[in-house]
């Protein structure tokens, strides 16, 4: 059993899926227990796999017991094997949170497509962390990416269809590159096999079809990942999405785009290409850089919350692909680190973004003036995420960011070290926008006594999307205090990526 | 025993948190709430107070928490120096938590709950910079100080508040984040940065790097408030004034101070500083910011704000005595900063009582105020000659000693310095004694409402005050002996 | 002059799938009609398949089928065309969706081109 | 008795004033002065110190006796009961009888103090106690004046710190000794020459004693500048300049005494002038030179108090401080005025009288430096004249007109004893100098009835008789010449204070709106880039678009530049974002295509 479980993790889903929507007809209140049990399942299974991988090193699949190059090869080793989990626990938490701001925001007729789609794009996302084949990853890709175009245009905001489309076209695009860069890599080596291209690979690398196949898959993960400039597509996507695809597309998505891009080019080009041959890191820093900045003004520069959050993940990738510009040890940690991390904090902050159009049914910030005095946990929260967001210690923001500099000093990069803290700063900049709605601009009950007269009623929103968002904030404050055990796992997968496939 | 003092200071540490906690949790009920804050005060000192004894008699106690970040696990470490910061810090929250009680309860402040809780956490993360044991602990605790003293500062939430606010955050979450750069490089250059007495940053690297490193040092710990990066303290006077008082004397600058003193001695070594050369930049941002400073002060009317130059000033006098690198110079510093904590806290506690009975902030308005509440404006002026230096008051002692240091570290001219400044400091305190104790108001009537502070507020003041005069007269129990300790530490030589 | 020639010679294919590429992106990016965007969407991704299928061809090589015995022949090589199918069903599914959402959008706002949504859609 | 630092005897007192009132007050502090000066009294070379250690390495001798200290304690024991009993006739403020009190404990502490740490602690309380005094008395002006007085003597009090710590660090010990050269010099002698009023740091003398109270003024007649001739003694060693700066202010205290008509200020530069004869004697290092300047400080105090005391006496009874609005007071206050006038002879120099016996031995010591001697003596001369503007102007001349009212009368009765004390130990010292020449360090002897000193005395009394027939102003009653240099000093505070509120502060602001602009700007462009760069760019060519396009077409162009900006940042660039996107992605990888392949 425990050896098929990587297929497992790809074909219960599907199956699921389909149940969902056979069940979801006859009534619709099969389709939320499903989905759940399903992607819970999926987390178990995740976490095996990553305690299987840290006992026995890396695990390899072979579909229907073809091997590669013929066959397709599920490999998990300490990388995606500590990527997996992450990307299903926050799916789990976005299918407990999915329920409620579902029945608020979807109409009830599209419940069942809505849950056999999420369930899809978390199996997509599923497949492209753990395959080992690189045309399966495009396959797995487009996946993911056609089941978030429709989720995104499911709510009642028409607009949603404007920004689904406008992804649409980039995704598919970003899809076009992908594909095209994998046939050049066909080209260049007559396999499919991530492992086996690595390995045939240096014997071509002055040819320009293996440039080019780099160049279009950095290009095509980039506008999957939403790199600065190529962003373009995220902002309104983030935004009209409901709540709970936010959640997930913010989180689970992005992140497994960036492994993507991490497994592609560290695994498949090395370090030996990327540093040396064709060396690129210092115009990946330098666009990371920009990325890092321009998307913290542009949030800065938003007046409404989840907008804001959502130009505040451009400037985050920027992070995360920073430390690929980097490319050392300790950079490289940071950077995973903050996969983990960002996922997280910006899991919660979509959370209490999505709460407060639960309740409030906006998120402008001219109308959230003192909701800290109605929706005191809410805020809270909030502040717990954003202080990681801006890296105070001891929060997980705080320690990736520590990692991400301490890497960028020990490689010499000293300004893009500063653009780095600086980053921090302009984080500053925007989340202290909510702290101050949020909590010092109540002039309403500003004259009474103390805490003698009656505060403001308390109108949080239900429990099953409080708890989520409560446990990812705390997650941010206790991942940063016991970063120690999460490196034990983070180390070996950098030492992996660096040392090649 | 041995256990039970080596908890002590995660006790110590932990004890406001806990208090934090529980005053969320019984924030409905004010006389419950405010019990744990006062409860914790008692407890904090209680501990504080039974490590005095093993650290008067030499020994460190240290306790390493948790694994935290390579360069340093979240660990405690408790010595003289810190000490010293420690007990300050400890003795003068015990009062500004009654003092508090009395101003919010007198005022009627709103969100009271909020204001005790953010306090708790920060005397809670003040006490875990005068403990630290290495710089990624400091670092932590400061960046927390920084963030919860914020709700402090906006606390009466005006526009002019929110401002105010946003310019304390700038100036030091920038700072913090070029101590992040500093801690990482010092990481980078030695491969630890745990405080080692006398230094471990000698030869580890070229000399321009170390000067660019202590200038990353010296920015951020902006909340020593140095000019010209002292914006954000005259700003934050907005804040009640059990705040301002906090900020100035129990924690916030305090702890900017105590950071550079920290690096100065246990970082760098008094030896590579001289050698740097960067004893003599200190020296001109420490004159520089005395003298200036105090020409703020000079007109200011408003008596916080006069109060708030004053502080910038003073603070500066313990970098000025950093910056000698002489023995008696360290010594000054260190000795300056429970001094003026005492003493500042005093002036505030009297500003805040004067808004509380006669709700009056600027000095001319404050015309004959002594008539109606003599106490009060006998101690603020007592403080205010301590501040000038002049008996009976402790603020003599660190003038004498940095006066030494100056003439120790060969660097004469700072005398000069010393002299313009506390003529300085005495143009702009006297005229306010002479405006409470002996001018005669504008209009009589206009003082009849005017009274003593509620005891809760009188107390304080008075114990203040009387304290500074025991320093003045017994320094060595226990500050001077800390500090001797400390001096022989980073020194190993004995004060002359 | 001449290496420029043979480089265009030996990679026509190549060329072939740029210029196909572009016209798909010229499309995508000058037309305000959506409709018109997707198709240049088409456009672009079909000429990755052509890229792909002209990647399998070998000389004088016959499509891949079992042949009885006694007949050789050179085969093209079967993996691309393999991807393409796939790749193909997910082009068609693409457009699929995206012409719902077009759908959508008309049922919306009435209008088709970006020039009319500029209009309609009002800023956040 | 056991021995015990006289001054902590004074400072019980003052910890128990706030706790009295009324008579038990007076009653409380004439008992502290009599303690004081029976302990003082008491006090033996065989004593032994008293050392308490305060500050880590530095050694604290709060008490440590020998001749010289016995005499300056013993003066400012006795002078201190004195003042007390003047100031029984009324209930002081509370601040201000701590204020006397507390200067008595300083000057005390300053003379019995065995290092210079301590001395410096005393030195500065004797400034707060004297600005305590000034201020409890809230006559007019009384507030500037003690606000400068405070200024002057912190700055006094700092430099005589630096100088400490010079001859500390010199030394390596804190005993009271001679200072070595350099920069330690110049500050110890700027410090101790602050309060004893060195030329051209004396201003806040007759500012302050001419605005305090009635005992007040006598209080600070007493201790500060003495202290500071007494420290000057101590250290010694000093050279001939200090010598001449001893005549130079005796000099020009006697002239401006001559200009003044304000009573109390003119013994305020009669103090200078007289402080003057005592420097110069230490300053010319002579045992002979140093007793003279002691013994002269002691009968300065004498007689200087006592004037003061009647000065006090006819300002309480005549509410007039000006010699123009007195006269003929002998009639009316007949006590009073024989007090003035055994003061003022004795200030004279009148053989019989305290003040010949010390001023002969100045001038006799004054010998040992060239030209010291002769200036002393005209300042004597000058000194013969103004007491007898003094004695004439304010209590001999006939008094023109009526003054309504009752008639002055003379003062209550603790006001006359004290006067009358003080008068007896004048004329004892003047009958019996080695009353006082006995106690000296140096035992010099004082022979003023010597022909010698006679003759001199009388030459310098008819050169004054002759001026005084002579010159007719010196008789008449004038407004009195007011300004001394520190017009220039309030200037320059003027100038410091200006500075400070103006261009200061209005630099930093200046710096903190720019920095605010800069920052708005930044908002308003990243509130909507695209929009913000397609307007930048819009802008930039405008020019040529004018140029090479039509009119009609510039025309629309510019219209829609325009609306732009109006309607920024509210305008709608474009939602269909993605298409820049593409864009740079298609030059990039198009680019790079070329790049490869060729």
């Amino acid at each position: 059993m425990i050896e098929h479980l990587p297929v497992i993790l790809i074909t219960v889903p599907i199956l699921s899926a389909l149940l969902i929507l056979l069940l979801g007809w006859h009534d619709r209140r099969f389709c939320y227990p499903i989905t759940l049990a399903t992607i819970l399942f999926q987390f178990v299974g995740g976490i095996a796999l990553l305690i299987e991988v840290m006992r026995q090193g890396t695990i390899h699949y072979h579909i229907g017991g073809w091997a590669p190059p013929l066959g397709i090869e599920f490999v998990i080793d300490t990388f995606n094997g500590y990527i997996l989990p992450i990307i299903l626990f926050l799916a789990v938490a976005a299918a407990v949170y999915a329920r409620r701001s579902v029945e608020n925001e979807i109409e009830p007729e599209k419940i069942v497509s809505f849950y056999v789609l999420f369930q899809l794009l978390v199996t997509g996302l599923v497949g492209m962390t753990i395959t080992g084949d690189i045309f399966n990853l495009y396959v797995f890709l487009e996946i993911s990416s056609i089941a978030a175009y429709t989720l995104i245009a499911s709510t009642r905001r028409p607009r949603a269809c404007v920004a689904a489309l406008n992804y649409l076209i980039l995704g598919s695009i970003a899809g076009g590159f992908v594909l095209l860069g994998i046939g050049n890599l066909y080209v260049a080596t007559g396999t499919l096999n991530m492992a086996d291209i690595a390995r045939l690979l240096p014997a071509s690398y002055g040819l320009a079809t293996v440039h080019t196949a780099f160049l279009l898959l950095v290009i095509g993960f980039s506008i999957k990942v939403a790199l600065f400039p190529l962003h373009l597509w995220l902002p309104d996507a983030y935004t009209e999405a409901p709540s709970a695809v936010t959640v997930l597309i913010s989180t689970v998505m992005a992140k497994v785009s960036v492994y993507a891009m991490f497994r592609v080019v560290f695994s498949v080009f090395t370090t030996a290409y990327f540093v040396e041959t064709v060396p690129v890191t210092e115009l990946i820093l330098l666009i990371a850089a920009v990325a890092i900045v321009a998307g913290a003004v542009l949030a800065i520069a938003q007046d409404d919350l989840k907008r804001m959050l959502a130009y505040s993940s451009v400037s985050q990738i920027g992070y995360i692909v920073f430390a690929l510009g980097v490319a050392n040890q300790v950079a490289l940690e940071g950077g995973l680190l903050h996969i983990l991390g960002h996922a997280v904090m910006k899991g919660c902050l979509f959370m209490v973004a999505g709460v407060i159009i639960y309740r409030l049914g906006t998120s402008r910030f001219s109308d959230l003036k003192g909701v800290a005095a109605t929706m005191p946990v809410t805020c809270a929260t909030f502040a717990l995420a954003g202080a990681s967001m801006i890296g105070v210690p001891p929060t997980i923001g705080f320690a990736s960011k520590y990692y991400l500099v301490m890497g960028a000093l020990e490689a010499g990069y000293w300004v893009y070290a500063a653009v780095l803290l600086a980053g921090s700063l302009l984080a500053v900049g925007y989340i202290w926008r909510f702290i101050e709605v949020a909590y010092f601009s109540a002039s309403s009950h500003h004259e009474d006594g103390g805490d003698h007269c009656p505060a403001p009623a308390v109108r949080e929103a239900p429990l099953s999307m409080l708890v989520p968002m409560v446990v990812l904030g705390f997650l941010c404050l206790l991942l940063g205090i016991f970063v120690e055990p999460i490196m034990e796992i983070v180390s070996p997968a950098v030492s992996l990526l660096l040392g090649g496939a | 025993m041995v256990d039970a003092t080596g908890l002590l200071p995660a006790v110590t540490v932990v004890t406001p948190l806990l208090a934090a906690v529980m005053i969320l949790v019984s924030g409905r009920h004010e006389n419950i709430r405010d019990g744990f804050t006062v409860a914790a005060a008692v407890a904090m000192l209680g501990s504080v107070v039974a490590m005095l004894p093993s650290i008067l008699a030499g020994e460190r106690i240290a306790v390493s928490l948790i694994p935290l970040l390579p360069g340093g696990d979240l660990a405690l470490r408790v010595d003289a120096f810190g000490m010293v910061f420690a007990l300050t810090a400890a003795v003068l929250w015990l009062l500004n938590s009654f003092y508090s009680i009395g101003y919010m309860r007198s005022l009627k402040e709103h969100a009271q709950t909020r204001f005790f809780f953010c306090l708790a956490v920060a005397i809670a993360s003040a006490i875990g910079i005068a403990f630290s044991a290495n710089l990624v602990t400091l670092l932590v605790f400061y960046e927390i100080l920084t963030i919860i003293t914020y709700p402090l500062v906006v606390h009466v939430e005006t526009p002019e508040a929110m401002a105010a606010g946003r310019k304390y955050l700038a100036y030091l979450l920038i700072g913090g984040v070029f101590l992040l750069a500093a801690v990482v490089l010092t990481y980078i250059l030695t491969g630890t940065t745990g405080f080692a007495p006398g230094g471990f940053l000698a030869g580890s690297a070229p000399p321009l790097t170390l000067q660019i490193l202590f200038i990353l040092f010296m920015v951020g710990f902006v909340k020593a408030a140095w000019m010209p990066l002292h914006g954000w303290l005259p700003a934050a006077m907005v804040a009640p004034t059990p705040v301002s008082a906090f900020l100035h004397a129990v924690a916030v600058v305090t702890a900017g101070v105590f950071g550079i003193v920290r690096i100065a001695g246990w970082v760098y070594g008094m030896d590579l500083l001289a050698s740097l050369g960067l004893g003599t930049l200190l020296a001109v941002i420490a004159s520089f910011t005395i003298i200036t400073a105090s020409l703020f002060a000079l007109t200011e009317d408003n008596l916080k704000r006069r109060l708030a130059y004053s502080t910038v000033s003073q603070l500066s006098y313990i970098l000025l005595g950093v910056s000698m690198l002489s023995i008696a110079g360290m010594t000054g510093a260190m000795a300056h900063i429970p001094i003026h904590a005492f003493l500042k806290i005093t002036l505030f506690f009297v500003a805040g009582a004067v808004i509380v009975a006669a709700g009056r902030e600027r000095i001319s308005d404050m015309k004959g105020i002594g008539r109606k509440m003599p106490v009060t404006a006998v101690m603020f002026s007592g403080a205010a000659i301590g501040i000038c230096g002049l008996p009976p008051f402790s603020g003599l002692i660190s003038k004498v000693y940095l006066a030494f240091g100056a003439v120790e570290g060969g660097v004469p001219i700072l005398l000069l310095v010393l002299v313009a400044s506390t003529v300085l400091n005495a143009a702009y305190f006297f005229p306010i004694i002479h405006t409470m104790l002996v001018a005669s108001p504008d209009d009589e009537r206009s003082l009849d409402s005017v009274s003593e502070p509620p005891l809760l507020m009188l107390v304080p003041i008075i114990l203040t005050t009387v304290a500074s005069v025991l320093i003045f007269f017994y320094p060595a129990v226990p500050f001077m002996d800390l500090v001797e300790i400390a001096i022989g530490e980073i020194t190993g030589s004995v004060i002359p | 002059m001449e290496a420029v020639f043979e480089v265009f010679l030996s990679h026509y294919n190549y060329w072939m799938a740029i210029i196909l590429i572009m016209i798909g992106f010229y499309a995508l990016i000058a037309k305000g009609n959506l409709v018109k965007k997707l198709i240049g969407l088409n456009i672009f991704q079909t000429a990755i398949f052509l890229f792909y299928i002209s990647l399998a061809e070998v000389e004088g090589g016959i499509a891949p089928i079992y042949l009885p015995e006694g007949m050789e022949a050179v085969y093209v090589n079967p993996i691309p065309h393999v991807l393409i199918l796939t790749a193909i069903v997910v082009g068609v599914s693409v457009t699929a969706v995206g012409l719902a959402l077009i759908v959508r959008i008309y049922e919306e706002y009435g209008v088709i081109d970006e020039a009319g949504l500029l209009k309609v859609v009002k800023r956040r | 008795m056991t021995a015990l630092p006289p001054a902590l005897i004074y400072l019980i007192g003052i910890l128990f004033l706030p706790l009295l009132a009324g008579r038990a007050r007076k009653a409380w502090t004439l008992f502290i002065g009599v303690v004081g000066l029976g302990l003082t009294l008491g006090l033996s070379p065989a004593v032994p110190e008293i050392v308490i250690r305060v500050l880590p390495g530095i050694d604290t001798v709060l008490l440590t006796v020998d001749p010289m200290r016995e005499v300056a304690g013993g003066i400012f024991a006795i002078s201190g009961l004195l003042v007390l009993v003047y100031a029984v006739y009324r209930d002081l403020p509370l601040v201000e009888t701590i204020g006397i009190l507390a200067s008595i404990a300083a000057a005390m502490g300053v003379v019995y103090a065995g290092d210079f740490i301590t001395v410096f602690v005393f030195w500065e309380a004797l400034a707060v106690a004297s600005i305590a005094i000034i201020w409890s008395s809230r006559s007019p002006g009384s507030s500037a004046a003690g606000y400068r007085y405070i200024l002057y003597h912190v700055f006094g009090g700092a430099c005589l710190l630096a100088g400490i710590v010079y001859t500390l660090s010199a030394s390596g010990s804190a005993a009271i000794g001679p200072v070595a050269d350099g920069p330690g010099l110049v500050f110890m002698l700027i410090g101790i020459g602050m309060n004893a009023a060195f030329i051209p740091i004396h201003t806040w003398l007759p500012d302050a004693y001419q605005k305090a109270s009635v005992v007040g003024s006598v209080a600070l007649s007493i201790f500060t500048t003495k202290a500071a001739v007494f420290l000057l003694a101590g250290v010694g060693g000093w050279g001939v300049a200090v010598a001449w700066m001893g005549g130079a202010m005796a000099l020009y205290g006697a002239v401006f005494a001559l200009m003044q008509d304000d009573l109390r200020r003119l013994l305020g530069y009669s103090i200078i002038s007289q402080v003057g004869y005592m420097v110069a004697g230490i300053g010319v290092g002579s045992v002979a030179g140093v007793d003279a300047g002691l013994a002269h400080m002691v009968n300065d105090i004498l007689f200087k108090s006592l004037l003061f005391m009647a000065a006090g006496a006819v300002i309480l009874r005549t509410g007039s401080h000006r010699l123009s609005e007195m006269g003929g007071l002998w009639r009316t206050m007949p006590v009073t005025t024989l007090s003035a006038l055994i003061g003022g002879l004795a200030l004279a120099g009148l053989p019989g009288l305290n003040g010949a016996v010390s001023k002969g031995m100045a001038i006799e010591a004054a010998g040992a430096v060239p030209y010291l001697a002769p200036v002393l003596m005209v300042s004597a001369v000058i000194t013969v004249i103004y007491v007898f503007r003094i004695l004439y102007l304010g209590f001999f001349r006939p008094a023109e007109g009526t003054r309504e009212g009752i008639l002055p009368r003379d003062p209550p009765v603790p006001m006359l004893l004290a006067m009358g004390a003080t008068a007896i130990l004048c004329v004892a010292i003047g009958l019996f100098p080695h009353l006082l020449t006995d106690l000296l360090p140096g035992g010099t002897p004082a022979h003023p009835f010597a022909a010698s000193h006679l003759l001199e005395s009388a030459g310098i009394f008819a050169v004054a008789g002759v001026l005084l027939a002579l010159v007719r102003p010196f008789r008449r009653s004038w407004g009195g010449f007011e300004t001394d240099i520190d017009a220039l000093y309030i200037q320059a505070g003027r100038a410091v204070v200006w500075f400070s509120s103006h261009p200061l502060v209005e630099v930093t602001d200046a710096i903190g709106r720019g920095i605010g602009r800069v920052v708005a700007w930044f908002q308003h462009v990243s509130a909507n880039p695209a929009a913000a760069i397609q307007i930048a760019w819009k802008t930039l060519v405008l020019p040529f678009v004018r140029i090479f396009w039509g009119r009609e077409r510039s025309a629309a162009y510019e219209k829609d530049l325009v609306f732009l900006r109006d309607n920024y940042p509210e305008i709608q660039t474009s939602i269909w974002g993605g298409s820049y996107g593409i864009i740079f992605v298609c030059i990039l990888a198009f680019l790079y295509f070329l790049f490869s392949l060729t």
